[in-house]
């Protein structure tokens, strides 16, 4: 374990890595963390409809996947979506707004906690449908390939999502087309209420479903950035170099209830489980730890980052509270491009029928 | 009578039934250890076992399929959507194989069947997540569309909907869940097809289905209250089969319409009741007919501007007013 | 002019936009070196090579969503669907990705997406394959939807669709593939939200869309011939967007309307149109709108039965003479 | 290869058939095809409308198959249907019936040949939408678990049909839930005119997906009776006993187009791969040749057997042809039970809007 995981710090990935950047990931995990911490008082206070998915230890998984994207790599993911928006360069306060619901979200309001995207970032979304994005991130793969464009497509997904059958159908295409997609199982052991033992058949691995498609697929520890940066990088490389996909499973776990309204939280699970993970489990903290050991951090400077990343989730969510709402009229706009932005002639018909 | 809620009537009809036949099984994503996404199946496992009250994965084409294949062998399943909008991840296994089958087998097979779940917006969670398909589903011959607007009618409906031997299609609105009516101790049953007049009026005929009818009553008491105009309130109830005949007996009275639904505009439910009733009470109409629908795009999360695009009873007020 | 038929207006559409823009791409099941189920794509692959012209698995959930997916990066995909019955295993990849994904976003996407193919009976492949979703499809604000009665409109809105920025559904009939029209070698684009009025008359619009048209073409001249009315046929071509103008300046002159599809009536197309003309042309309406649906139940097999099943132009006529 | 075969011959389930019992597998496959040949006349002679999937070359898969049925299992299939529904014991004339869209068709001419049906023989159709019937099999086979029937459903698709989601999700239930289905996969090496190669990635088989379900696989050549009995029979037991799902791979071959009307038939493949097939793996042809070979037959009394299956599809045809169409009135029946068997009150509210 000890050896392996040393092993990983010096893939060739890892070794290149600056202790500028190893710090950078510290401070991106306290952000998401300390984000959804604000989030979740906001929701608490009434300041948010509908869901809140918390990633809340999760984070090292975004964090140390996004952290290898390169200027032509794109990502889509489901609706537990904080922490790959934040990882990939969203600010807080776009984020925090579109929680709100209000004009200055990253979507102006209409999409939600579950919909963040920033297509400028080539970040696709936030998807609410289980497995609803995996046809998504084989599309995005798929006109990169087309174009000539030499990047990949990360596509996330939930260890309760592999059984929505498109994503067999996008494995299935993936293979076939030789797309460079990298389907990222994020494994936290349940769906919503369900163990993965109760939703899903398998052997040893989810991922090693893609066998039947003739894909590689590797498994990662979510808890150890250095494993999942390697591993995720060969992957990259496949899907950059070879045009192949891949199916990565990585292990991780999620704190809270499935969203924050999750009332059985604490019944499909026991405390002791939820506590145990906590304890010696946390990527935040073990990275942290990591970091002072390596001799990169002190522990003082650790608890700066961690106060600013409470700094800006509270100017966050002060912008968001401050923020205007969509108007009335905002309602019916950006449902159909040509009406938005009429090329030349007026849109002809009637394009809604209240 | 008892005061209970919508929840309950649901959770009490189920039980009823489960008790009864023993072919009745309750399948679904977390209707069994978790209770329910919204604790409609609520004690239901602890009450009755695994072996009645069955966890699915998240495949809802598969186990809708699952279930249309075991109703053709005498089952009763009753399906649970945790949301109406899943539906369109199983809309084949619904429309063809439940839809389809009994005809392309020239009568040889029965259906018993009831996929039930919510069916609306208006609780912020986003255009995916806020379909109501009951226009869909009731277009298909050989489905019926049930969409009860209180405990009384849901506990009813539901009772009726899971001793039918056709495939219905029951929409319920997680924000009845938790709201009361009274509903009797006693068994009892509402046959589908019978629509029910909520409120007798004389000037104009509110029509609805689901929580549009509340928004209605409400019109109507503004509309008395306000404008001492005299609204009936006609719900649905069910929307396949569909009672023509109280629709057209409360319009030949008032000789004035409203339809209200939280449904899309085009092609929603009043579209079709809009078309039936100008054709079959022509000469009874004084005014064209209003209707009242969702504003006309995806849900939009953002929680006050979701409330407003959703039928309120001031714009049901409003619509009455153009005609009255 | 040359005569063309309607596959062969499809296939020169699509060959025109491949040519015009590389971003342009044919996916489907059988479209390449099948040369298309239907044969709307034959000799495409030839001629543009297997960039440009993919065959697909039997997975359109899959490659639907994929063709979403290409499209939010700025490809111009033209899916096929061997048969638009089969949308309904991909439904929640129509209604969900390609009809919201622009609006979860904010406006920040686009998805110049064409998807098309058959949609219609009549050619005795039973219930499963004979659907005609364009009323489910038309309901969902952020989607369009566009179905071409002859190879004229034909090949003028596949071109419009292809260069739409929004995702258009394009309902093509598989009885009129065959059929030969009149086009214009040069170069012509039908925009969407344009209804044509394919035969002026004075006494009565039949309003239609699809292969209804020509039904009611046919109608129409029977009510000429034969009973000395006058009738007016207007084709709406695009579902939505929809040209209500046109409609409404037929009904007001003619004051009749008898609204004719293919498709099953409960909450079809007409029922919307009904809806609409009787709310804005209530006063000038001298009879109560007629629809004329496919007979309500599973497309039947039996081939003698499926054609009467369908609209027919006597019954188009009968419902004329109703209130002419 | 001939050693194995002689296994096959020898596993119980074969040693315990009677000469009767082989003579009549023969004369069934007789009848499929003389049946299908007939029903080609017929749709050429303008006699019936949309497709006919003919079964040709495939025959030994049904025949095989279905021999086995106990009288607690069930059968469900795709379009390309008819030599199952001759196989679990219907008639020619309610088929062929079927075929003209007759009244007297097994499914009053309302389904067509996509859409046979027998329920009193278990036999739950024909279906048409690809893959659709997978979750069908996978609740039958639920509902004889839930009464406690000892039986088992057979479930067949073909080898494009392992691309549809659903029925992954089927797979993934069967095993999850364990339940007796048997996923029989006729794999003819074509989906339409696409090829194994062109539709599915995988590595040996398309069976092997199952391993990602935990669900045991076989394959079986479908040229042989014995083995697809042996491993058919396997499954069945699995499937009685552990109430534990199977799929198994059946390798065949089909002589015609996809459709009647597969103007493409000969293109997709060279007229050299079928005439190779005909020639040296007709199914009927062995399986004739083995019986004269075991002494159980003369070549005149499979000359008597051909001619009793001719004799009985000239005789469909005629039944089919004198047969009365439906009436208008029927279109509007067997769509709800509650309109066509109305149980005490009459029905309530319109079921249909025209
Ligand atoms: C098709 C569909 N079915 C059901 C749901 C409801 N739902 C949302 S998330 C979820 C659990 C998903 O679990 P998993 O894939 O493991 O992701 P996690 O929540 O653990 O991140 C369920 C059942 C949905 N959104 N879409
Ligand atoms: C969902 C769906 N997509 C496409 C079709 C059209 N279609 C019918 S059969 C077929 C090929 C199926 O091939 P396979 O599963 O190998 O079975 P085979 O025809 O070889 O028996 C296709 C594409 C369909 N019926 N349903
Ligand atoms: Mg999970
Ligand atoms: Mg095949």
């Amino acid at each position: 374990m000890e050896a392996e995981s040393r092993t990983f710090a010096d893939a060739e990935v890892n070794r290149s890595l600056t202790p500028e950047d190893k710090i950078r990931f510290l401070r991106d995990m306290y952000r998401i963390r300390r984000f959804e911490q604000t989030a979740l008082k906001a929701y608490n206070a009434g300041k948010m409809g509908g869901f809140l998915h918390l990633y809340t230890g999760q984070e090292a998984v975004a964090v140390a996947t996004l952290s290898l994207l390169g200027p032509h790599d794109h990502i889509v993911t489901a609706y537990r979506d904080h922490g790959h928006a934040l990882a990939v360069g969203m600010g807080m306060n776009e984020c925090m707004a579109e929680f709100f619901g209000k004009a200055t979200g990253c979507s102006k309001g209409k999409g939600g906690s579950m919909h963040l995207f920033a297509v400028e970032k080539r970040y696709w979304g936030g998807h609410g449908i289980v497995a609803g994005q995996t046809p998504l991130g084989l599309g995005i793969a798929y006109a990169l390939k087309y174009k000539g464009i030499p990047g990949c497509c990360l596509c996330f997904l939930g260890d309760g999502a592999v059984n929505q059958g498109v994503y067999h159908e996008s494995l299935n295409l993936a293979s076939l087309f030789s797309l460079p997609v990298i389907y990222i199982i994020e494994n936290n052991g349940y769906s919503m209420g369900t163990s993965l033992a109760r939703s899903s058949a398998f052997r040893q691995l989810l991922a090693q479903r893609a066998e039947g498609y003739n894909i590689c697929w590797d498994q990662a520890s979510g808890e150890n950035i250095y494993e999942v940066r390697a591993k995720t990088q060969a992957a990259m490389e496949r899907a950059r170099e070879e045009s192949r996909p891949t199916v990565l499973e990585i292990a991780t776990y999620r704190y809270y209830g499935h969203s924050v309204a999750d009332a059985n939280a604490r019944k499909y699970r026991t405390p002791e489980e939820i506590e145990h993970y906590k304890t010696y489990h946390d990527p935040l903290l073990l990275w942290q730890k990591r970091l002072v050991d390596e001799g990169l951090l002190t522990g003082e400077q650790a608890e700066a980052i961690d106060l600013g990343a409470r700094a800006e989730a509270d100017a966050a969510m002060k912008f968001a509270d401050e923020s205007p709402f969509p108007t009335e009229a905002d309602i019916c706009a950006d449902v159909y491009s040509e009406v938005d932005e009429p090329a030349g002639d007026a849109p002809r018909g009637t394009h809604f029928f209240n | 009578m008892p005061l209970i809620t919508y929840r309950k009537a649901l959770n009490d009809a189920l039980a009823e039934e489960i008790t009864r036949d023993e072919n009745v099984v309750i399948l679904g994503e977390e209707v069994a250890e978790y209770n329910g996404a919204y604790k409609v199946t609520e004690g239901l496992l602890a009450r009755f076992g695994p072996k009645r009250i069955v966890d699915t994965p998240i495949s809802e084409a598969g186990f809708v399929g699952m279930a249309v294949g075991a109703s053709m062998l005498g089952l009763r399943p009753v399906v649970e959507l945790m949301f109406w909008s899943f539906a369109f991840v199983a809309f084949d296994q619904i429309v063809n194989n439940a839809g389809c089958v009994r005809y392309m087998s020239g009568g040889q097979i029965r259906c018993p069947l009831v996929i039930r779940g919510p069916a609306n917006g208006g609780t912020n969670v986003g255009a995916t997540h806020s379909h109501t398909p009951e226009n869909f589903l009731a277009n298909v011959p050989g489905l019926k569309v049930v969409a009860p607007a209180t405990a009384y009618d849901a506990k009813g409906l539901l009772k009726a909907a899971i001793r039918d031997n056709d495939p219905v299609m029951f929409m319920e609105n997680t924000l009845l869940y938790g709201e009361k009516w009274e509903v009797p101790e006693e068994e009892y049953i509402i046959p589908l097809g019978v629509a029910d007049v909520k409120r007798e009026g004389s000037a104009v005929s509110l029509i609805a289905h689901g929580r549009a009818v509340l928004t209605c009553l409400q019109a109507a008491d503004i509309l008395q209250a306000e404008h001492g105009i005299s609204a009936e309130v006609v719900d649905l109830r069910s929307i396949r089969p569909l009672d023509e005949e109280t629709l057209l007996r409360s319009v030949r009275k008032t000789h004035r319409a409203v339809l209200v639904e939280e449904n899309k505009p085009f092609c929603g439910v009043d579209a079709q009741i809009a078309a039936l009733l100008q054709e079959k009470a022509f000469d009874d109409l004084d005014a064209p007919i209003q209707r009242l629908s969702a504003l006309d795009a995806p849900a939009i999360y953002s929680p006050p501007l979701e409330k407003i695009q959703l039928p309120t009873a001031p714009r049901v007020v409003q619509k009455a007013l153009a005609i009255c």
